[in-house]
């Protein structure tokens, strides 16, 4: 029974694309009709993906769609397949929804810079060919969609070739990328080889009969895979060009890249080592994971630390952040995955809000350097607000999201951590990297939004309303999926990892029933994660809490007003009385601001510091060397452990 | 009820803030004296405020120079009503020995209203005690006036 | 759901009056025995009372630079936050909200909370002392985070048996159980380190470099006055009540007599203990460290004895 | 059997990534990615290949037969198809690779990777 929701995957992928054509064709020289075109695309495909997150999710359904019509003849499949399932449906709807919000804040953000129209044929590329990737069930359909998805990435990221750096960070992007997209493909050459087959799910049961350990064919292609989605999900080796090009792209496509395209890497590795290799279950590959994670997280927040640009800063932060989503789903166990299917989707909010902020901060004032700002929050109020709001978010204070799944996650490692001492390390480090995150982020808020302000900044005003809308709407969703995450970890999550844990199940819809059974002699279990607790954390009541004792002070401050003076100047030039003590001076400017401000950590530190920025050379010989260092590393160590 | 505790409260918590206009360093020691444990001021409530925005009674020693007068009234504007000002030695009231120097700008009542003068070259820690207690004394009479007026200063 | 003794709990006790009058009472003693330690009188045991009050009563000053929002905003979030740690912690038997007590992590995060309060409130209002005074503070947060990672969780194992636990529940129990948690002699060490976590989370005097007031002007709080400036220093009593209590709940449980009055002043005796022997005790005889030193201390010696203490705990000691 | 060609594409992968990570010159680095490229698309064609078959049609001779012996020995004919996509692919990479280096040219006056370090620490 073909229900027509079942169409909305292929086609919510194409309307991007078409969206991407039409565009090219028509708009070159009407700037209202480009928007229209590209605005009508994204509204398009995140409303199909809500359909069918709806029908897939919340229904349970799984949709299998064989393009072309092209079903399976005798156990082989012969077509390009997309095959739907929970995890696909959440990816798919972080992209679509981190589309859409891009394109409402591009429509301001981009209107001062030339070439919108080939801005927005790569916008809808980038989301369409990412869009594909997470819905698709065809491995080399993925490799396709990868390449299309950098093709996109490097010309966005060298779009403003007029800015520092641009060009070379899309070049460096280019040559790392081609690397990783060189990786996976001979990762699913050699599948092939095995397995003659390039449908997931039939590969997943094949190698499920062949089995991996002591297969050393298959055992590189994992190694290739695993490096060629650690690239584009920019882990820790691989992360170097993540920052240059998160930098130097503007910042609606640095949120696309930090929202979408390092998900992608995210959702690759889970396909790649849930469901395709199957090799979650076994200890070494948890320990690869969770070693290449623990890493960048203390890695991506420590270089964090040491910068002075706003978007080079949240650049590292995204690496930190997907750290701890890899070590999450390393852990495999549903907690892990669920507490890092969880944190993905945070990261999604809240870093795309703060590359906003960024982006709304250079808008008004033309500047990212940390070092030239101070005193926006008195101009851009509504903007010191919601960076507040993601600043906490990702360090994790509650009541917000981040505080919700980096719970769970060090729960799920803790739990872990009664089997080996390795784990309790990285309990400790992911604990002292939140408090790390907080610091830097307090650097950010102390140098650019508070502090005195600058008398250059005199006429600078708010950002207008149109890149407001999408920034409100996303730190609404970071208050809600931190103030109610019982409700958003059962119609989200638990499917989601649902399917990550039932591989045969998987396998089964997209080749016919008792396929599995066939090939593995194992029959098709369904296998429901157990309930995902999050703990004794009930946030509303902590805001019921809040609200008493805040309803108390405003109180006690309405009442107390007739007897306490209270003197608030609001005039352009400050008296004596309300100006900054200066010990007694005139109220001069200077601020406290820029990366050493964080001078009492770092003086201990300065060894690993200096070794660090070393290692960030920029030069595009020494990151190749990295990656491909790595991908050996990986090679020799899956070979010697299966 | 809050009012007269708040009232009391104001003359059994008076935090000082120091300012040094050139003194010659006699009455700053005697005013750390104070709080030495030998004469232990804070047993009346009296502590030493790092920041004018804290304090309620701000002790002015030395003669008021031309080049700190102008930091002087500043800082002393800066503190938050009800506040008390207290000079602390001759020098502040009188410009003792400096009285016709060219660089002396004093007296500090020509510029502000002075609540307590404490005299003494250098003041001695009883009288300083005594002076500061005279001072709390004035802080709550303030305290009671502002509230009178509605909150207005 | 909702239950009419939660007003009880949030507003009288063990929730805000509770934790204004034992706050005040718990640093009017503190600077008492202080002041004997250095054979003075000493202030009277109100007078933490006496300076939260005046405050009160005073001008609240709005600095021309200050942001107003989140310059009057943030002593009251940070006053929320300490007093939902009070609410969460286990008092021998007797937890506020029974089964909804939450676990280390939340305690852990939450005790930042008053700290990032300090830090936005001090960089709301524009001055430069307080940028250098919000470096220091978060650099001191950063300090004494790894070792109370490491202590709690040593802990957790400790308590957790074959397992591991994050709860505060299951370690009120495991105490109930076998006896307080420093009576184990494997948890010393981290008894001691988290004796000197206590005195930096608040913020007391050796290791008070945030809010030197003769160098930097009380960094943070250069700005504050009147009302917002009582809200801080009223923070800074509850703080040493709140990290008191969760000591004596991680390391002094027990039993209990089963009556909650008696265990209510029982954990109270407990919160002065430490108070005094963490705090007061410290506070007399150290001078003030250098904020890189502050940072080396608690990343070498304080973290080397939980590390121990984790160590043991692991091994089933 | 292809055991050459193996070897060959196996060198072709090497090479290429030896000069990512040696050689300095921008346009040899891009050289280096097209190598990496050769290498890749090759291998993929030799995994198809199989001893003694013929091309994958369905005309005439093949026919017959497949009428008398049921079935008919062809060489994969899908890594074929997945080579022609990733050489398109490859071909598109190479362009724009070179189109940046000649901005980069003009911007920063040099193709030498070690000058071309703004970004960085």
């Amino acid at each position: 029974m073909m229900n027509y929701v079942e169409h909305f995957p292929a086609l919510a992928t194409m309307v991007l694309f078409l969206g991407a054509f039409l565009v090219t064709i028509f708009g070159g020289k009407n700037k209202t009709l480009r928007i229209f075109l590209a605005m009508a695309a994204a509204t398009a495909s995140f409303v199909m993906v809500l359909c069918v997150a709806k029908y897939v999710i919340i229904d349970g359904n799984i949709i299998t769609y064989w393009l072309g019509n092209w079903t399976p003849v005798k156990d082989y499949a012969i077509g390009i397949g997309l095959e739907v399932d929970s995890l696909n449906a959440f990816f798919a709807l972080l992209v679509t929804l981190t589309t859409y919000l891009s394109g409402w804040y591009s429509i301001k953000y981009m209107s001062r810079d030339e070439g919108g129209d080939y801005y927005y044929t790569l916008y809808l590329m980038l989301s369409g060919s990412v869009l594909g990737l997470v819905l698709t069930g065809d491995i080399f359909n993925m490799f396709v969609m990868i390449e299309i998805m950098t093709f996109a990435c490097v010309a966005l990221t060298a779009f403003r070739n007029w800015s520092k750096g641009a060009l070379e960070a899309g070049f460096k992007y280019l040559v790392i990328g081609s690397l990783g997209s060189t990786c996976t493909l001979t990762g699913i050459a050699l599948l092939y080889a095995q397995c003659h087959t390039l449908n997931m799910a039939q590969l997943s049961a094949m190698i499920a009969k062949v089995g991996i350990t002591g297969n050393s064919t298959m055992i590189l292609a994992f190694a290739l895979l695993i490096t060629g989605f650690g690239i584009k999900s920019y882990a820790v080796p691989f992360h170097f060009v993540a920052a240059d090009a998160y930098m130097a792209a503007p910042a609606s496509v640095s949120m696309l890249f930090s929202g979408m395209v390092n998900k992608a890497g995210v959702y690759g590795l889970i396909r790649v080592c849930y469901i395709i290799l199957q090799t979650m279950g076994l200890g070494k590959v948890q320990t690869l994971l969770v070693a290449v994670g623990t890493v960048s997280m203390f890695v991506g927040v420590t270089m964090a630390l040491n910068q002075h640009d706003f978007k080079r800063l949240l650049a590292f932060h995204s690496i930190s952040q997907i750290g701890y989503v890899l070590t999450a789903i390393g852990l495999g166990t549903a907690l892990g995955v669920a507490g890092g299917l969880y944190h993905a989707m945070n990261h999604t909010l809240f870093k795309g809000l703060l590359f906003l902020c960024a982006g709304a901060v250079y808008y008004a004032t033309g500047r990212t350097n940390l070092n030239n700002m101070g005193g926006l929050a008195k101009k851009m109020p509504q903007t010191c607000i919601i960076f507040l709001i993601a600043a906490f978010s990702i360090s994790g204070l509650p009541p917000f999201n981040g505080f919700v799944s980096k719970w769970m996650i060090y729960q799920a490692i803790y739990a872990k951590s009664a089997q080996s001492f390795g784990y309790l390390f990285v309990t400790v480090v992911a604990l002292i990297t939140s408090t790390l995150t907080l610091a830097s982020f307090i650097k950010v808020t102390q140098s650019a939004f508070f502090g005195q302000s600058r008398p250059e900044f005199d006429d600078v005003k708010e950002v207008p309303g149109s890149m407001l809308l999408p920034m409100w709407v996303m730190a609404i969703l970071c208050v809600f999926t931190g103030v109610a995450p019982k409700f958003v970890t059962e119609k989200l999550i638990t499917p989601a990892v649902n399917a990550v844990m039932s591989v045969n199940k998987y396998i089964d819809t997209m080749m016919g029933a008792g396929y599995t059974e066939k090939i593995t002699g194992s029959a098709a279990t369904e296998i429901s994660a157990e309930q995902i607790t999050i703990g004794n954390w009930t946030p509303v009541m902590w805001l019921v809490l809040f609200g008493i004792v805040l309803v108390a002070f405003t109180v006690v401050a309405v009442f107390g007003k007739s007897s306490r003076g209270y003197t608030n100047n609001s005039k352009e030039q400050p008296d004596n009385k309300h100006a900054t003590f200066f010990g007694g001076e005139m109220a001069t400017r200077s601020t406290v601001v820029g990366s050493d401000l964080f001078w009492g950590f770092r003086h201990n530190f300065k060894g690993y510091f200096e070794k660090l920025e070393g290692i960030h050379s920029g030069v595009v010989n020494d990151y190749a060397v990295w990656a491909i260092g790595a991908l050996a590393v990986f090679v020799m160590y899956l070979n010697a452990v299966l | 009820m809050f009012d007269n505790l708040i009232n009391k409260s104001a003359a059994k918590s008076p935090w000082l803030f120091h300012i040094n206009a050139g003194s010659c360093n006699g009455c700053d020691i005697e005013l750390v004296a104070v709080l030495t444990p030998r004469y232990d001021a804070e047993r009346l409530g009296f502590r030493l405020a790092g920041t004018p925005r804290h304090a309620d009674i701000v002790v002015v020693t030395g003669p008021l120079t031309a080049q700190i007068k102008d930091r002087v009234l500043r800082t002393i504007e800066q503190v938050p009503e009800p506040r008390c000002i207290v000079t602390m030695g001759s020098c502040p009231a009188s410009g003792n020995v400096f009285k016709d120097g060219y660089t002396y700008a004093g007296p500090l009542s020509k510029y502000v209203d002075v609540d307590v003068d404490i005299a003494g070259c250098a003041a001695k820690p009883e009288t300083v005690l005594e002076g500061l207690y005279q001072a709390a004394m004035i802080l709550e009479q303030k305290r009671k006036d502002m509230k009178n007026k509605g909150g207005q200063i | 759901m909702f239950n009419p003794m939660w007003l009880f709990y949030i507003l009288v006790f063990p929730g805000a009056l509770f934790c204004f009058v034992a706050g005040t009472l718990l640093n009017g003693l503190d600077r008492k025995v202080y002041a004997k330690m250095q054979q003075r009188i000493g202030p009277p045991i109100l007078q933490p009372f006496y300076d939260f009050m005046k405050l009160m009563g005073k001008e609240t000053i709005i600095p021309y630079e200050a942001n107003k929002t989140v310059f009057l905003g943030a002593p009251v979030v940070g006053f929320v936050a300490l007093v939902t740690i009070m609410l969460l912690l286990p008092q021998f038997g007797f937890t506020a909200f029974g089964e909804l007590n939450a676990d280390m992590i939340v305690i852990i995060y939450l005790l930042t909370i008053p700290a990032a309060s300090i830090i936005i409130g001090g960089a709301a209002s524009g001055s430069p002392y307080a940028g250098v005074g919000i470096s220091r503070e978060m650099v001191s947060v950063i300090s004494f985070e790894l070792p109370l990672v490491m202590v709690l969780l040593a802990i957790g194992k400790k308590a957790g048996g074959d397992g591991v636990t994050f709860s505060m529940k299951a370690i009120a129990d495991y105490q109930a159980a076998n006896g307080a948690m420093i009576c184990q002699w494997s948890m010393i060490p981290a008894a001691l380190a988290m004796l000197l976590v206590v005195p930096c989370e608040v913020g007391c005097h050796p290791f008070d470099v945030a809010e030197a007031e003769t160098e930097i002007c009380e960094g943070p709080l250069v700005e504050y006055s009147g009302a917002p400036l009582g809200v801080f220093k009223l923070n800074y009593y509850v703080k040493q009540l709140v990290v008191s209590a969760l000591f004596a709940a991680l390391f002094l449980g027990g039993k209990g007599t089963g009556i909650v009055a008696a265990d209510a002043a029982i954990f109270y005796g407990e919160c002065l203990l430490v108070t005094f022997f963490s705090m007061t005790l410290i506070r007399a005889t150290c001078a003030r460290l250098k904020v890189e030193q502050v940072f080396k201390f608690y990343w070498t010696v304080v973290a080397g004895l939980a590390l121990v203490s984790l160590v043991l705990a692991w091994f089933g000691l | 059997m292809m055991i050459q060609n193996y070897v060959c594409s196996i060198i072709l992968l090497a090479l290429g990534m030896y000069m990512l990570m040696v050689k300095k010159n921008l346009i040899q680095i891009v050289c280096g990615l097209g190598l990496l490229d050769y290498g890749v698309n090759l291998f993929i064609v030799s995994v198809g290949y199989n001893e003694g078959g013929t091309a994958p049609l369905y005309v005439g001779s093949e026919l017959e037969y497949l009428a008398k012996n049921g079935a008919v020995y062809f060489v994969d004919p899908v890594p074929q198809a997945l080579t022609l996509t990733s050489i398109v692919i490859g071909a598109c990479v190479t362009a724009m690779a070179l189109s940046i280096v000649i901005r980069i040219g003009q911007t920063y006056g040099t193709l030498e990777a070690d000058q071309i370090r703004r970004l960085r620490g």
